[in-house]
């Protein structure tokens, strides 16, 4: 293997490049912990594709350097590529069918089901209406939402 | 030359009795094991299978013999055994009989020897897929002696019938214990896969290339691939299903349910998820059982034709093809579940894809008869069997895999007589074919060919007798699981048919005996054979009938494909892949 | 002897065809074992492609079945030498493009039919706008028995004035109706041969089946997706009125019904 | 079968991959792997995603903690370079540095285990577990919610109850008691009551919100819901107070009629024994007194009931706001609301909080039981002398390793971050 055979010569050099590639993760990890915590988190869909991108460069990192595939022939490419694409189909084929099914929810589901947290934010908009006398009915706001 | 031998024997056996019989790390005797265990599995699915049949033909009398064991009232089927039956019948055919047959038996048996190699790359691991799957015999075995009636929602466990208890009263415990038997399944079946590639990726003998193994290993390795890629997300539901039913989480529940007795249920899971996930393992699950019984009958149609195999390339791509759509056609289970009707149009148009290799398949294997010198032998006979029927099987698929005419016979006895054309007229015959080609290999001893046609011929007429009836009471509409359809006006008409099929069905079942018989007693009195009595052409054929630990007595060196029959330029109509030394 | 085998494989699509065109024909003992009469303006497309792929099948089976039997014909005398061929390209392409070709076919011929049947909801005019139809009964599935809930007088669902029909549904001929279908405990299915109808009904889900039924009758619904020990007798009748019986059925069931409701809340 | 049948021979192969047997097999088992993640995430993601929208709880709901879980996916990615580094040593023989990376992987391993293991308490301590009946997860602030704590508050209360036959209370027993009788009155027949009184939909499930908001607050931050409940609590204290005020003016008034009684009952008793003396009877001025102060003594019996009854309901009322105030005065002294500030361990109320607790528990359960399974491994392997003969041992333990850690990768910001 080629890594036995270089590993032997440079050995400082692979631990160099094993430290670098752990600062590489602790930043990225990093990155993901700050964007969680700020502002871009408001647009959601946004924020999560960068942190999946992030995770994905991570995921890189260690497959190629600590487990080494950098220095693998092709068969790595074979191991791997499929199996990653058969998990990717398996979640994009769920997406539609399952991950969508709150539309097609039933009356009697949603007598039960939880509800979007618009309604609890109304909590807090009711809440600073009814700073008077008795606590005022959400109708104004919920109208709005809706 | 002692010392290399001792260190030898200790990687196949264990000193002793039971290290050598029992806990043995050769292949073969591990191959032997998962024989004879799924022989054994397959005499209690079918009588199973005889049971539903019986209720079908003469609902709610008493059952003759059978009604004994069972507790059911006076020896009637009660409908919540009912359930239960079919439920076992699939289950135990499906993951105790034709899989670990297909992938146990002739997987462990077959693939050291065909690419000449000595055992599996990992012979404990062997061993330990074997007795992995002991678990799962005693949860399995067990659940029938559970409170109730043992696990009754189907073998495929749709939710939120297999979860709530209140729903399938039934089931209980039982169904837990199902849950947990199907997990050591997909142990040992993990075990046994990631193996398999192994060995044939690593171990070939030299010359052995990958286009020059013979189709039985090509489609050993891709099931072994499906196999690796499926089961773990099968695995993962069943987790998700035993929390469900152990913890009381919810992944398939959805809230509001009105059928747990009152309890809430914790909610917020969707029904379908389970199907997607079950599908995914199970649609390849279905190639995982037609598959290596596709390989098996292309090397036994081309050794008894006595000719290449037609069009070996296209054979292997057509095999890799359908495993590769195998992946992606999981949804036409779900075409009416209340799946997107849009997602159904993307799975439909990949599943008619998939009948395009099937044909090739099919096409090519005629062309081997074709022309060819034919040996009517009883695997041969088996093995067009396997053909005649797959046609069928096949083209009744197409039926379904038309998303509007799916709507009518989704669930209906069409689907049932599909899948039995596929299962028993496809895999089961191949088996039984394998059973008597490779007999002498495993050993050393001939089955008897007279009794063999004789078998084949009764179960070849019983079988179509029994499942071909099927497709008209599909198209009558009349749906599958159904213990008593006769109070339906609809269905009233049906009972006739039924009962042709049952007697059918029941004489298809003694039938086997013949096989049993002949299985057994050419064990002590079968003729001996030396090591190549078809005159076949591939590796397996060089080593000794029946071989010892390592195989091979000589170091094959393959220099041709597998199926170089009636060679103009050889004297006799066969050419080993590799020269055996003049002993 | 070997003739004998061969023969034994060509009897399969001969007598299979047989059995098939025997049914069809409905002659004894095989009458009403086919089909049941389509009774459904949507189910057309349906019997359609149905007899349209049992064609298609069943030219494949007879010809490929003569071929095996063919293939399998001994020579005489019987030791010959088997031709050495290692496959044909021209020919593989061959029987691998015509297949693929009908494929392509059948699967866009059938997308109408599907759409029509799954996908899109029969539309009304109402006051010049065109809007979905909306479901006039919403039938839910229980083990082991289906409930019909019906808006009463006011036309909206969840209302006091809502009525249930258990058993027994009741539908105008000549109309396009929209059932709303749900399920209270497990997975169950809707299934109406003689409509060519068929839905798995999803608990916590809401799903809508359509038909346009054409002649007046009683036909069958049946549960198709395994829900319990009860699943056999699952049953219930789908009545097909004339629009007269049914406004009159209509106007006494909601009558009587109400009548009840009232009698309880004295 | 006969093994000494023939000689054995060592037959020669060709691989078709330049790696060993072992490796290979490790890496089509790690492809399985990725299966069965891609099963249970794929799964997270649907049901995730299943939810209607906007409805899945953000970790502070969940008493997740985002900085705990990046510091594990630090301690993760440290095993992972102690345990390349390990596999570098033995490479190149030096067993004893190879050994100390080792374990110290090892103890990252178990660190990260410990870590887990504190985040799980912290999840249970709250209620939260991935099942029913343990788990107080309630998925909507409805009238459903409100019994569950209701049957919850009177099930603790009747358990006391029993408890106070056997044996005197202690001062902590005694104390929970009356939080729960007050939580009892103050919250759940509150609630109750505001919404059985309440027409207006959206007013009823205002009160059900707050309801919930008072046991466990989803926004802890959210001023302007301290706000209102500050204002509803002032507005509860002052209703209490004219209730005692009211109360007071009726105990006088009690007080008074009492008296008032007395003198008239004085007179009126003369004035009896007078009539029943008989012989020369009442003159008229006298009879007319005499029915007046029968009338009179009437009138005020009648008034004192009125009084008494206003009184008790009074006092009814006075325990019913003095209960309300002490709620809504805990759950305002404390940041999490009236569960942090009684640890009642009430029902909690966390939209699609079930389904988020199967997920986590599933998901972190199945990769905590790999570690736990690599743990074991690394358990098996450390007694052996890592020199480079062995190094293959440390490359398939290493690589199972990764993929564990790689799996973190995705999970930590699925479930922590998203």
């Amino acid at each position: 293997m080629v890594s036995e055979a270089s590993g032997q010569q440079d050995h400082k050099t692979n631990t160099k490049l094993f430290l670098k590639v752990f600062a590489a993760l602790c930043f990225l990890t990093a990155i993901s912990f700050v964007i969680a915590n700020s502002p871009l988190m408001k647009s959601q869909g946004l924020a999560w594709a960068v942190m999946m991108l992030v995770s994905c460069a991570k995921a890189f990192l260690v497959i190629s350097f600590f487990m080494h595939l950098k220095w693998e022939r092709t068969w790595k490419y074979v191991l791997t590529i499929p199996a990653s694409l058969m998990s990717l189909l398996l979640v994009v084929a769920l997406i539609p069918d399952v991950g969508r099914r709150a539309e097609n929810y039933s009356d009697q589901r949603w007598l039960h089901a939880t509800e979007p947290s618009e309604v609890k934010a109304d909590l807090s908009r009711e809440d600073a209406s009814a700073t008077g006398d008795e606590p005022v009915p959400v109708d104004s706001s919920e109208s709005d939402s809706h | 030359m002692s010392s290399p031998q001792n260190a030898t024997a200790s990687r196949w056996s264990i000193p002793g009795f039971l290290g050598h019989y029992v806990f043995s790390r050769d292949h073969k005797i591990i191959g032997t094991q998962f024989l004879f265990s799924t022989l054994i599995w397959g005499v209690a699915g079918g009588l199973l299978a005889l049971a539903v049949r019986w209720q079908l033909a003469w609902p709610w009398s008493d059952m003759p013999i059978f009604g004994r064991l069972f507790e059911a009232e006076g020896g009637q089927i009660s409908p919540e055994f009912y359930t239960m039956l079919f439920t076992m019948h699939a289950t135990i055919m499906i993951f105790f009989v034709i899989i670990p047959m297909l992938a146990g038996a002739f997987g462990n048996w077959l693939i050291p020897l065909m690419i000449g190699a000595d055992d599996m790359a990992f012979p404990t691991l062997n061993m330990l897929s074997y007795w992995i799957m002991w678990p799962a015999f005693i949860l399995i075995g067990a659940s029938f002696f559970t409170a109730g009636y043992g696990p009754s929602s189907g073998w495929t466990a749709y939710p939120p019938l297999s979860v709530l208890d209140a729903a399938a009263p039934g089931s209980g415990v039982a169904q837990t214990l199902w849950i947990l038997g199907l997990t050591f399944v997909g142990i040992s079946s993990m075990m046994g896969s990631v193996n398999y590639m192994t060995t044939i990726i690593q171990m070939r003998a030299p010359g052995m290339t990958m286009m020059r193994l013979p189709m039985t290993i090509w489609s050993m390795f891709i099931t072994a691939i499906l196999q690796a890629f499926a089961l773990p997300v099968l695995t993962a539901g069943l987790f998700m299903q035993l929390s469900d039913r152990v913890f009381g989480t919810g992944f398939f529940l959805p809230e509001g349910l009105a059928a747990n007795n009152g309890i809430q249920v914790a909610g917020g899971g969707q029904p379908l998820l389970w199907q997607h996930l079950f599908w995914f393992y199970s649609h390849p699950a279905v190639y995982i059982m037609i598959l290596p019984a596709m390989g098996m009958v292309s090397d036994i149609l081309a050794c008894f034709s006595r000719k290449p195999l037609f069009g070996y390339k296209p054979m292997v791509y057509s095999i890799c093809a359908i495993a590769g759509l195998g992946f992606i056609v999981w949804g036409h289970h779900m075409f009416i579940s209340g799946m997107d009707p849009i997602l159904g149009v993307s799975f439909m148009i990949s599943t008619m894809l998939i009948a395009l290799p099937s044909g090739v398949k099919t096409f090519n294997w005629l062309a081997t008869l074709w022309r060819g010198n034919v040996q009517f032998t009883t695997p041969l006979l088996f093995s067009v069997g396997f053909l005649s029927m797959f046609i069928i099987g096949g083209l009744s698929g197409i039926f379904m895999a038309a998303t509007p005419v799916d709507i009518y016979i989704h669930d209906t006895y069409f689907i049932v007589a599909h899948f039995h054309y596929v299962l028993f007229g496809g895999s089961i015959l191949a088996l039984l074919g394998a059973i008597y080609f490779w007999y002498p290999k495993m050993f050393g001893r001939m089955m008897s060919e007279r009794l063999g046609k004789v078998h084949f011929f009764l179960t070849f007429i019983l079988t179509n007798m029994v499942f071909y009836p099927m497709h008209i009471l599909g198209a009558a509409g009349f749906p599958r699981r159904y213990a008593d359809p006769y109070h339906f006006q609809a269905f009233a008409d049906l009972l006739p048919i039924n009962q042709v099929m049952t007697v059918s069905a029941i004489l298809l079942g003694f039938t086997q005996i013949i096989f049993a018989a002949n299985f057994v007693g050419s064990l002590f009195f079968g003729k001996k054979v030396g090591r190549n009595p078809w005159q076949a052409n591939t590796l397996e054929w060089a080593a000794p009938s029946p071989p010892g630990h390592g195989n091979f007595d000589f170091q094959p060196v393959v220099c041709r494909g597998p199926y170089e029959y009636s060679c103009p330029d050889a004297d006799v109509d066969f050419l080993p892949q590799a020269e055996t030394p003049p002993a | 002897m070997n003739r004998v085998w061969s023969l034994l494989f060509l009897l399969v699509p001969i007598l299979g065809t047989l059995l098939i065109v025997w049914a069809i024909f409905g002659a004894w003992p095989l009458a009403g074992l086919w089909l049941p009469e389509n009774v459904n303006e949507y189910g057309g497309v349906i019997d359609h492609l149905f007899n349209l792929i049992l064609w298609i099948t069943g030219v494949i089976f007879i010809g490929t079945g003569a071929i095996l039997a063919l293939t399998m014909w001994p020579a005489k005398g019987g030791s010959r030498r088997a031709a050495y061929v290692h496959g044909n390209h021209t020919l593989e392409i061959i029987w691998a493009v015509i297949p693929a070709g009908i494929l392509v076919f059948l699967s866009i011929y059938q997308l109408n039919a599907w759409a029509e049947n799954k996908m899109d909801r029969p539309v009304e005019v109402v006051d010049g706008e065109e809007r979905l139809v909306p479901p006039s009964v919403r039938v839910v599935a229980r083990q082991f028995d289906w409930d019909f809930f019906y808006p009463g007088p006011d036309g909206k669902f969840d209302t006091v004035d809502d009525f249930m029909v258990t058993g027994e549904v009741h539908v105008p001929k000549n109309q396009p109706v929209v059932f709303q279908i749900e399920s209270s405990d497990v997975l169950h299915s809707f299934f109406v041969p003689s409509l060519r109808v068929k839905q798995d009904i999803v608990p916590g889900m809401k799903q809508f089946v359509w038909f346009e039924a054409n002649k007046a009758g009683r036909y069958e619904i049946a549960c198709t997706e395994l829900c319990g020990w009860g699943h056999y007798k699952m049953g219930a009748v789908l009545e097909v009125q004339e629009e007269e019986d049914y406004a009159v059925w209509l106007q006494e069931t909601t009558a009587k019904c109400l009548a009840i409701s009232q009698s309880f809340e004295e | 079968m006969t093994d000494t049948q023939h000689q054995h021979v060592e037959l020669s192969y060709e691989p078709a991959l330049p790696i060993p047997r072992g490796k290979l097999c490790l890496w089509l088992f790690l492809s399985t792997e990725i299966m069965f993640f891609a099963g249970l995430i794929g799964s997270y993601i649907v049901l995730r995603f299943g939810v209607p929208e906007g409805a899945w709880p953000t970790p502070k709901q969940v008493y997740l903690v985002e900085w705990i879980g990046a510091f594990n996916t630090f301690v993760l990615i440290c095993s992972s370079v102690t345990v390349v580094l390990a596999l570098e040593a033995a490479k190149q023989n030096q067993a004893g540095l190879a050994k100390r990376w080792f374990v110290l992987t090892f103890l990252l391993g178990s660190v990260f285990l410990g870590i887990k293991a504190y985040e799980y308490t912290q999840k249970f301590e709250h209620g939260i577990y991935p099942m029913r009946p343990r788990s107080k997860i309630y998925d909507k602030a409805n009238p459903y919610y409100v019994s569950a704590v209701g049957s919850y508050v009177a099930g603790e209360i009747a358990k006391l109850q029993v408890e106070t036959g056997r044996t005197e209370l202690t001062g902590m027993d005694q104390e929970r008691l009356e939080h729960l009788r007050a939580v009892q009155t103050g919250l759940v027949n509150w609630t109750a009551e505001e919404v059985a009184l309440e027409e207006n939909p959206y007013a009823q499930s205002s009160q059900l919100e707050t309801f919930a908001y008072v046991i466990s607050p989803l926004d802890p931050d959210n001023s302007q819901a301290h706000e209102f409940l500050v204002s509803q609590k002032s507005e509860v204290e002052k209703q209490k107070d004219g209730f005692i005020l009211e109360q007071k003016a009726k105990d006088q008034r009690s007080q008074e009629i009492n008296e008032e009684l007395v003198e008239l009952n004085e007179a009126y008793a003369a004035l009896e024994a007078k009539a029943e003396a008989g012989e020369a009877a009442l003159t008229a001025a006298e009879s007319e007194a005499f029915a007046k102060l029968a009338t009179q003594r009437t009138e005020l019996y009648e008034e004192l009931t009125a009084v008494d009854a206003s009184r008790a309901k009074l006092t009814q009322e006075i325990e019913t706001y003095t209960a309300r105030a002490d709620v809504l005065e805990a759950t305002l002294s404390s940041h999490h609301g009236l569960n942090e500030a009684w640890h009642l361990g009430l029902p909690i109320m966390i939209p699609s909080g079930n389904t988020w607790a199967n997920t986590y528990f599933l998901l972190t359960g199945f990769h905590a039981v790999h570690v736990f399974i690599g743990l074991l491994a690394f358990a098996l392997v450390m007694p052996m002398k890592l020199i480079a003969t062995h190094a293959h041992l440390v490359e398939n333990l290493g690589l199972y390793w990764h993929f564990v850690d790689l799996v973190w990768i995705f999970l930590f910001p699925l479930l922590y971050l998203f």
